[in-house]
């Protein structure tokens, strides 16, 4: 691999909270290339988010460091940062949320041009009307308020926002899990597209399987704020390795009526991250764990070409689900 | 609920007063309030209840050397309220007490005459100075004798603060102090022992009020008998034969005292025209409802005013010439004079709108400024003061029943810090007058020396004197052989509680 | 496995919402049964009106600006007596809720009482409905609590919702809208907010309880692939119409409204996604957005996003027709689908 | 909860620390001091008199020395002596006038509570019905009207001129001590004092119940079959409570400075009377010593109003 | 493809606006102030008396054709004073407004916006403020400043601006999560744009209701000051030193006018600005956003 554009190492996140220290990330490392597009899975609380915020430094780190392009962004000045932040953006999940209520659309995305203290007015209007182009949407639209608009529609300004800085580097927190069914597939057809166009490299944040298997390159597969798994989607999809991920991809019902598979449904719950598990973290959950999963937790190693796994056990075959 | 029966017990707002300081037991510190006090508290002397001569209370009588330096009083026969003998011993303590300073005693400056006291038997007193003082007596009136058994251990600088004063006072008067409820009421029983006689009240009670609209309130609702009122509240009582308003002269000249410092009003004519731009008949009757007299000096007593003086009549045309004259224009211009004053009650709030309005068709632009006591002090007592704060005040300062209190507020040796000469008057004539007025042995001469004050003061205008006031109290008619005059500085006076009573 | 006559049966209901500038129709002409043992899920996007069709079934709709224009819904009561819902009294249908019919709620935080122990809560239809007295309510909540399987229930009723996490609060409502072994449960999208692993533990908790119960379900969802796995039949809704229903294996592999089979064919399907990826296949979008209820598109609402749509859709509302023993669809090109 | 209530102690120590130093300070930047509030032009006084006296009460030392004096002596719990009544310890003043303070505002709120929670829910139930509307403007009204004019109109209504009530104080004088009388004459005061308060919780009230009506709990408790009553008292009500215990939390802490207004008029001897009169003669250590006890009482104020939040509603955890 | 009709769209404050429109209550509340702004702006022009024009031969005479409001202790005319007051009293309100709302939006926005320790210092601070007994602060400050229009409106603002502080403060730090600010951050916005661009339009409807509320306030503070011999001096007329006059039993009793109307006309106004606020506060209504 050539040097990869975004390198996450030893990523650590905590919070203090009451008095106790919850543990949100802890050595979270991981690359991505240029143009790759890579996903990030796990349920909620595991800490998307927070890798996602951090990697652009929206969230400050409480150590490790991201390298961005060969910069490194962790102990950055605020405005060698500031100048920095064009090449790298963000989109929302929730498309209500992500848009002033009390901006136009012009306004909304011109606004870091104008931050950038990039063009003219006019350039800026121009340039928001190509990204609005871009997101397919039609040009008067940058005279109205985002209240006017549909989730989907809203969910491509938020893109075409992230877009007018001509980012290199997209950060997408599940930016369709809160739109409707028949919506979901426009946007996550217009973003494959752009991201094939411009060559974007993203980090795809989901709780949807599917729809990262669909879009991603690679997947991460996080639990409690530790990575279990990372491999390439089709490799991770048809030969899942740790427990948690064949857990997580059996959980997901199919619409396919007639072929009930068998699944496997993981008792209890994610357990809180101020007082974390010893050892492996999903021992608690796991039907596989041992006594030895208490004792460390366990390192990612590789078991097939790029293929990483977290856990300690080799022996579980692939169809042994209690 | 039904009214308990409060027959034998007068309730009243006596110690709601110009300047009456509430809930203040202590008389070495009272600057007012005296009224109350000296129901339970009883000075050597006091004056009549016409305010015209001193009358010996627990002196019977006094006597003073030709040479005006000692004073030799013969103490009446009483007792304190806990039985004890009042002896000259006590009288002489007291006096030691009021000349120390350190016990917090405001008439230690006044007393400073007094070179010795002494005792020489139970029932003799005999104080001695180092100068002859006009104004000794009055100061003694205001003197409360003190027992010498129940405070001598208490060391003179904690005096002050001694709870003696609000939960166990004794004195001689016609009745003893029995409780105070914070803020609330202070009340009395009657002396049986009294030398004067058995009171035949069997209580009295003062209330507090914090507010002149509730002693009002009180008072027509029957819950007291007696209260202290404003003037514009008179007219209240005028028609109800329940009640009778009782009318005094307060003694006090309102005054707009120009500030000698300040170059506008160095033009005597410029004094004079305020005189004549104001048309005091008027305010007089329409505000005051009539209850004032114009004062051209700083006295209304006959026998001290001359008749020739200047009655600087309303003319406001005379006025305008006499601006010209002094070339106003130049002086002043157009611009803003603060009237400053610490008189914040509404009828005084109306007579400087009407003061102001007048001044304003004659040219001379004022604007009051009313702060409260303190800040009024703080800006015209500070011995380099800012001129452009007061270049004019509204004010007022008594003039009885010792004629010789105005003095401190126009001699020139009085100017602050020395003294109250808050105007700055620098007037020789004036100065000498006062001088002379005050070191006038001789009772007899005194008037003429004054009638002399008056003519310099009415001529030279150190002051703009407006009025002297009359001051209401309002009584039921159901309390008898009551007795109250609207003393300056709150008496006190020969009021003879004793005898109060009251109607079923 | 459907007895005779249905639990619930839903005829013609029509339900308004009074908003500033006029009335708006929120669920029109709806037909819906639901036997004992029976789950039937109710699907459709947001704002389809699957959660009106619910509240009015409860009568919960708030009185000033929702109310049941037409229709009736017919209910078949524990003791075996049919009510029709829609003109029974308030006092009446309060017997009914939470008694005959159980209610579960979409977002599990904010449906239970902050400031009440969850034990408290389940207790309450308990005492309402059975009089029990509060300690014996008491008991049948921990028991209640135990049978959607949480563990250590006697601690868990004593404690607030927050104490609790999102699986064990929506295991906690279930727990109360069976406190009094309904004969109806109304399951408002009861996994939404949940995760994937969690929502497996919800749907084989309920259908573990349909089997020891015998209640009829109705299932509102917007999820296709939870509908598979839980229901029996569905019914698809688009605009407050119920646009197909029928046996869920026939819907889903044979759809007969092109709403429908956009929505099955817009998911991409887990294992086949990478397949499509590499042949560059795009997702099968439906174009366009849902109208709004104000501005509704006359005929068949689906038709300006419809690929099948003719001059005749325009015209009229089409008809739900039978497009199979047990199968209709509110097309009127279905045979060409 | 007891690190919680150390910490909390902790920071109000240090508030109220804070607190007299702003005060000290303000309290110099007023023009005049104790000895020109003293000061009567009929009587007096020598400048070596007005010197020693200055002097006595430490106003001649520069600021700071005055204030660590002032410190050092507060710290041991004597908040020194009056300067205006120069027999009355502050300590001793300012707690006599607490409690009538305290038992005013008391009564007050317990009417204001009463009334503007029952009319605030009606409000809420009914709302925009006739019921609903007229309490409304009632309250806006009673919101509207300056304190002293009520006061003064309630004091000659009720007390000249109907003659029901006593004009003011607290107990009568000289008459011994009974609860009957003690309540007589605060009625009317603390009836007056009400009305703008229960206005503004009625007010709240309503806004915050019409919006846990909205929650999803509620229609939870509806679909058990809760009869509509105990859905607004059991379910709604408490919730709903949180913004109103907030803000009578908040006036609880300002009404301690006391009703001015009121108390002048009916001349109740309470806190607000004494500042007043503190303020106008410059008494300046009764002045530290009331915003000092004051400050300590609003401190404790909010610690209860956060506590009480605690009884209230389980998620807030006191600590 | 869009949801509405392509005609001009509405932005945020235009809905409010009609939002507020159809609140009964609060247009009421327009008509019932508008008018009397309009008189009190123009009296000058139509009404014969001038405020401090004093006659002591008419005065404390009762209402007639001449005098409509009658004349007061020194023969002012009442409707002319009342008309006065209305100016100073509405001027003083809504200069101290303004002042309060500038202090308590910074206050409040910096301490949201600008980092840890901006906040915990601003907050003590305000804490400070507010545990500060008011009848204290409101003595002490008002002597320090003295009477007349200015010290009247800057002690009435430093007295207010805590509430405002504390509100604005809460709304931002819950903006500042908010995604649509995330994103300004992630652009690269400094402080002055978060608080200019984001934190103002974000606040404006706090402010705006503040602003009503706090007039209606501040008109009865400065009532209250009065009363108690500080805020505006007399001669000039404010509606509160005009109420002041009812102190005197004679006037309360057989004056009622000079009291009843600058009274009425205080209530009337407050009333009116409460109306109007409370209709501002449901137009902006976060939840009516929402559809
Ligand atoms: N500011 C904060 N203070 C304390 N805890 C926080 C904070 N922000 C996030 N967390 C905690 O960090 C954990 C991870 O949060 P994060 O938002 O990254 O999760 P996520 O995987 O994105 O979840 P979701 O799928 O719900 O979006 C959660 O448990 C959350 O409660
Ligand atoms: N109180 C109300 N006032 C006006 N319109 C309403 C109200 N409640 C619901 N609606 C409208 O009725 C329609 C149906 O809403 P409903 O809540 O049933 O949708 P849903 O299918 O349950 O959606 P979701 O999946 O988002 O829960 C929507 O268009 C909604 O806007
Ligand atoms: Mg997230
Ligand atoms: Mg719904």
């Amino acid at each position: 691999m050539t040097e990869p554009l975004l390198s996450v190492r030893d990523l650590s996140k905590h919070y203090a909270s009451h008095g106790t220290r919850l543990t949100i990330l802890k050595d979270i490392s991981f690359d991505i290339g240029k143009g790759e597009v890579v996903g990030l899975v796990g349920e909620s609380g595991s800490g998307k988010t927070t890798i996602g915020r951090s990697v652009l430094r929206l969230v400050e780190p409480s150590a490790g460091n991201v390298r961005f392009d060969g910069v490194e962004l962790t102990g950055l000045s605020p405005s060698a940062m500031r100048r920095m932040r064009p090449r790298m953006q963000y989109i929302f999940q929730d498309p209500f949320a992500s848009l002033s209520p009390r901006m136009t659309i012009g306004e909304i995305l011109t606004e870091g041009l104008k931050i950038q203290r990039i063009g003219t007015r006019a350039e800026r209007m121009e340039r928001a009307r190509i990204a609005l182009e871009q997101v397919d949407l039609p040009a008067e639209a940058i005279n109205r308020y985002a209240h006017e608009f549909s989730g989907g529609q809203r969910q491509r300004i938020g893109i075409a926002r992230a877009l007018t800085l001509t980012p290199e580097l997209i950060v997408a927190d599940e930016p369709v899990s809160a739109l409707d069914v028949s919506i979901q597939a426009q946007v996550i057809n217009l973003l494959r597209d752009l991201q094939q166009q411009l060559g974007l490299t993203m980090l795809f944040i989901s709780h949807d399987l599917a729809v990262v298997e669909y879009i991603c390159d690679r997947v991460i597969v996080l639990y409690l704020g530790r990575i279990m798994e990372i491999a390439a989607s089709g490799d991770l999809y048809a030969r899942p390795q740790h427990p948690y991920t064949r857990a997580l991809l059996s959980a997901i019902p199919s619409t396919d009526v007639g072929a009930k598979r068998e699944r496997q449904v993981l008792k209890g719950e994610i357990p809180s991250p101020a007082n974390p598990p010893s050892g492996c973290v999903f021992r608690t959950r796991c039907p596989h764990a041992i006594e030895a999963c208490g004792q460390a937790a366990p390192e990612l190693r590789e078991v097939a070409p790029g293929h990483f796994k977290a856990c300690i056990r080799d022996d579980i075959p692939l169809g042994a689900m209690p | 609920f039904t009214r308990p029966a409060q027959s034998a017990t007068l309730s009243g707002g006596f110690d709601v007063g110009p300047g009456g300081f509430q809930g203040n037991f202590n008389p070495l510190a009272a600057t007012a309030g005296f009224t109350w006090l000296s129901i339970y508290f009883e000075p050597l002397v006091a004056y009549d209840a016409k305010l015209q001569k001193t009358v010996g209370v627990l002196a019977s009588s006094y006597e003073i050397s030709p040479d005006q330096l000692t004073y030799a009083f013969k103490l009446a026969d009483a007792k304190w309220h806990d039985g004890k003998p009042f002896t000259a011993n006590d009288a002489k303590f007291t006096i030691g007490l009021a000349k120390n300073a350190k016990t917090g005693s405001v008439l230690a400056a006044r007393l400073s005459p007094v070179s010795a006291v002494e005792a020489p038997d139970e029932h003799t007193l005999v104080i001695k100075l180092s100068a002859p003082s006009a104004s000794l007596i009055d100061t003694l009136t205001k003197v409360m004798m003190l027992p010498e058994h129940a405070l001598s251990s208490i060391p003179a600088d904690q005096l002050a603060k001694s709870p003696w004063w609000s939960t166990s006072p004794i004195g001689t008067g016609a009745f003893k102090f029995t409780k105070y409820v914070n803020d609330q009421y202070v009340e009395l029983a009657a002396n049986t022992d009294y030398r004067g006689g058995k009171p035949a009240l069997e209580k009295i009670i003062n209330r507090y009020f914090a507010d002149p609209a509730a002693a009002i309130a009180a008072l027509r609702a029957g819950e007291i008998q007696f209260t202290y009122v404003d003037s514009n509240d008179v007219p209240t009582f005028k028609d109800d034969t329940s009640f009778q308003v009782i009318e005094g002269n307060s003694f006090v000249v309102n005054y707009l005292g120009f500030n000698h410092e300040s170059p506008i009003w160095k033009d005597l004519r410029v004094r004079q025209a305020v005189m004549h731009a104001i048309n005091r008949d008027a305010i007089i009757q329409s505000l005051y409802g009539g209850a004032a007299k114009p004062a051209n000096c700083a006295y209304v007593a006959d026998q001290l005013v001359p008749k020739d003086i200047d009655p600087y009549a309303y003319d406001p045309e005379k006025a305008k010439a006499l601006l010209k004259e002094a070339g106003w224009d130049e002086i002043n211009g157009g611009k803003p004079i603060t009237l400053l004053t610490y008189y914040t009650t509404p009828l005084a709030t109306n007579v400087l709108a009407a003061v102001q309005a007048m001044l304003a068709q004659v040219g001379i632009n004022v604007v009051p400024r009313a702060v409260d006591a303190p800040t009024y002090n703080s800006i015209v007592l500070k011995p380099d003061a800012d001129i452009s704060q007061f270049q004019l005040v509204y004010a007022g300062l008594q003039n009885g029943p010792d004629a010789g209190s105005i003095n401190v507020g126009l001699n020139e040796k009085q100017i602050p810090p020395a003294g109250p000469n808050v105007v700055r008057a620098r007037i020789p004539d004036l100065t000498a007058a006062l001088d002379t007025a005050l070191a006038e042995p001789d009772a007899a001469k005194r008037d003429e020396r004054y009638r002399q004050v008056c003519k310099v003061m009415n001529s030279q205008l150190p002051w703009g004197t407006l009025w002297v006031a009359n001051r209401y109290g309002v009584v039921s008619t159901k309390v008898k052989d009551f007795v109250w005059t609207p003393a300056p500085g709150g008496g006190p006076y020969e009021a003879d509680p004793q005898h109060w009573s009251i109607a079923e | 496995m459907q007895s005779a006559e249905p639990v619930l049966a839903i005829q013609g209901l029509k339900t308004i919402f009074r908003i500033r500038g006029g009335d708006v129709t929120a669920v029109n002409d709806v037909d819906l049964t639901v036997g004992a043992g029976e789950t039937v899920a109710l699907v459709g996007e947001s704002g389809s009106g699957k959660s009106v069709t619910s509240l009015s079934v409860m009568r919960l709709l708030t009185r000033n600006i929702g109310s049941i224009a037409a229709g009736s819904i017919r209910l078949r009561r524990k003791d075996g007596s049919g009510h029709d819902l829609v003109t029974l009294t308030d006092e009446e249908m309060r017997d009914i809720r939470g008694d005959d019919i159980g209610m579960v709620f979409q977002e599990p935080m904010s449906s239970l009482n902050p400031v009440y122990t969850i034990g408290d809560q389940i207790a309450e239809p308990i005492r309402i409905h059975r009089g029990a007295t509060r300690k014996a309510a008491m008991a049948t909540a921990v028991s209640l609590l135990e049978s959607v399987g949480i563990p250590d229930a006697k601690r868990r009723a004593g404690q607030y919702p927050h104490e609790l996490s999102g699986g064990m609060r929506q295991r906690a409502t279930i727990a109360m809208a069976l406190a009094c072994d309904p004969t109806l449960l109304i399951a408002d999208e009861p996994t939404t907010a949940l995760d994937v692993t969690i929502q497996a533990q919800i749907l084989d908790l309920l259908l573990k309880l349909q089997r020891e119960r015998g209640m009829a379900i109705l299932f509102v969802t917007h999820n296709l692939g939870v509908v598979a796995q839980i229901a029996h039949r569905v019914a698809v809704m688009y605009t407050g119409r119920i646009v197909e229903e029928g046996p869920v294996g026939e819907v889903f592999s044979n759809p007969k409204h092109p709403y429908t089979k956009g929505l099955l064919a817009s998911m991409p399907r887990l294992g086949d996604a990478t397949r499509m990826k590499q042949a560059g296949e795009k997702l099968a979008a439906i174009p366009g957005v849902v109208p709004s209820l104000v501005n509704m598109p006359s005929g068949c609402t689906f038709a300006p996003r419809c690929q099948f749509a003719i001059e005749a859709c325009r015209k009229a509302v089409p008809a739900l027709e039978p497009v199979g023993p047990l199968h209709k669809s509110r097309c009127i090109r279905w045979r060409e689908i | 909860m007891l690190t919680f209530s150390l910490r909390r102690l902790a920071i109000g120590i240090g508030m109220l620390l804070a607190l007299s130093m702003l005060i000290f300070l303000l309290l110099r930047l007023t023009p005049g001091d104790p000895i020109d509030a003293y000061i009567d032009p009929n009587i007096p006084l020598s400048p070596a008199d007005l010197a020693e006296l200055r002097s006595r009460l430490g106003l001649d030392q520069p600021l700071p020395v005055q204030y660590l004096a002032w410190l050092q002596q507060a710290l041991t719990g004597n908040l020194g002596y009056s300067i205006k009544r120069m027999d009355q310890p502050v300590l001793g003043l300012v707690l006599s006038r607490i409690g009538p303070t305290i038992l005013l505002m008391g009564t007050a709120l317990v009417i204001s509570i009463i009334v503007g929670i029952a009319t605030g829910i009606v409000s809420a139930v009914r709302r925009n019905s006739v019921t609903d509307v007229s309490f409304s403007v009632l309250a806006l009204a009673g919101i509207s009207s300056p304190a002293f004019l009520s006061a003064l109109i309630g004091l000659y209504v009720f007390a000249v001129r109907l003659n029901w009530m006593p004009s003011g104080g607290m107990l009568t004088p000289g008459e011994p001590f009974s609860v009957l009388d003690l309540l007589h004459h605060l009625i009317l005061p603390a009836c007056l004092l009400a009305v703008a308060q229960a206005a503004l919780i009625m007010r709240y009230m309503r806004a915050s119940l019409l919006e846990v009506l909205n929650q999803d709990y509620v229609r939870t408790a509806r679909a058990k079959g809760v009869i509509e009553f105990w859905v607004i008292v059991k379910h709604a009500l408490r919730n709903a409570l949180l913004p109103v215990v907030t803000l009578i939390g908040s006036t609880i802490g300002l009404a301690i400075g006391g009703a001015i207004f009121i108390e002048s008029v009916f001349n109740w001897p309470g806190m607000g009377l004494l500042l007043v009169d503190s303020v106008e003669t410059r008494d300046y250590p009764v002045i530290m010593g009331a915003t000092l006890i004051i400050g300590a009482c609003v401190i404790v104020v909010n610690l209860l109003t956060d506590m009480t939040y605690a009884v209230i509603d389980p998620r807030i955890k006191v600590g | 493809m869009l949801a509405r009709t392509p005609t001009r769209s509405p932005g945020p404050l235009a809905r409010a606006l009609d939002r507020f429109l159809i609140n009964r209550a609060a247009v009421f509340g327009v008509c019932l102030a508008l008018p009397v702004l309009a008189m009190i702006l123009s009296y000058p022009l139509w009404w014969t008396f001038k405020p401090n024009d004093i006659d002591l031969l008419a005065m404390n005479s009762g209402p007639s054709s001449k005098h409509v409001f009658g004349t007061d202790g020194v023969g002012r005319d009442v409707f002319a004073r009342v008309m006065e007051g209305g100016r100073i009293s509405l001027l003083v309100a809504v200069a101290s407004t303004l002042l309060s709302a500038i202090i308590g939006f910074l206050f409040g926005a910096v301490s949201a916006l600008a980092g840890r320790w901006a906040d915990a210092v601003g907050m003590r601070f305000v804490d400070l403020v507010m545990t500060l007994p008011p009848v204290i602060f409101l003595l002490v400050l008002a002597s320090i400043a003295g009477t007349g229009i200015w010290p009247t409106v800057l002690v009435i603002s430093l007295l207010s601006w805590p509430l405002l502080a504390r509100m604005v403060r809460a709304r931002l730090l819950e903006l500042r999560e908010r995604d649509f600010v995330i994103a300004a951050r992630g652009m690269g916005a400094g402080l002055p744009h978060l608080l200019f661009r984001h934190g103002l339009p974000n606040s404006i409807d706090i402010l705006v209701v503040y602003a009503t509320l706090q007039i209606a306030n501040a008109i009865l503070l400065e009532a209250g000051l009065s009363f108690l011999g500080l805020g505006i001096a007399p001669p000039a007329a404010s509606w509160g030193n005009m109420l002041n006059a009812a102190r005197s039993t004679a006037v309360l009793e057989q004056y009622p006018w000079q009291w009843l109307f600058p009274g009425g006309a205080l209530i009337l106004a407050v009333l009116a600005i409460n109306f109007i606020g409370d209709g501002l506060r449901d137009a902006f209504d976060p939840r009516a956003e929402l559809n």
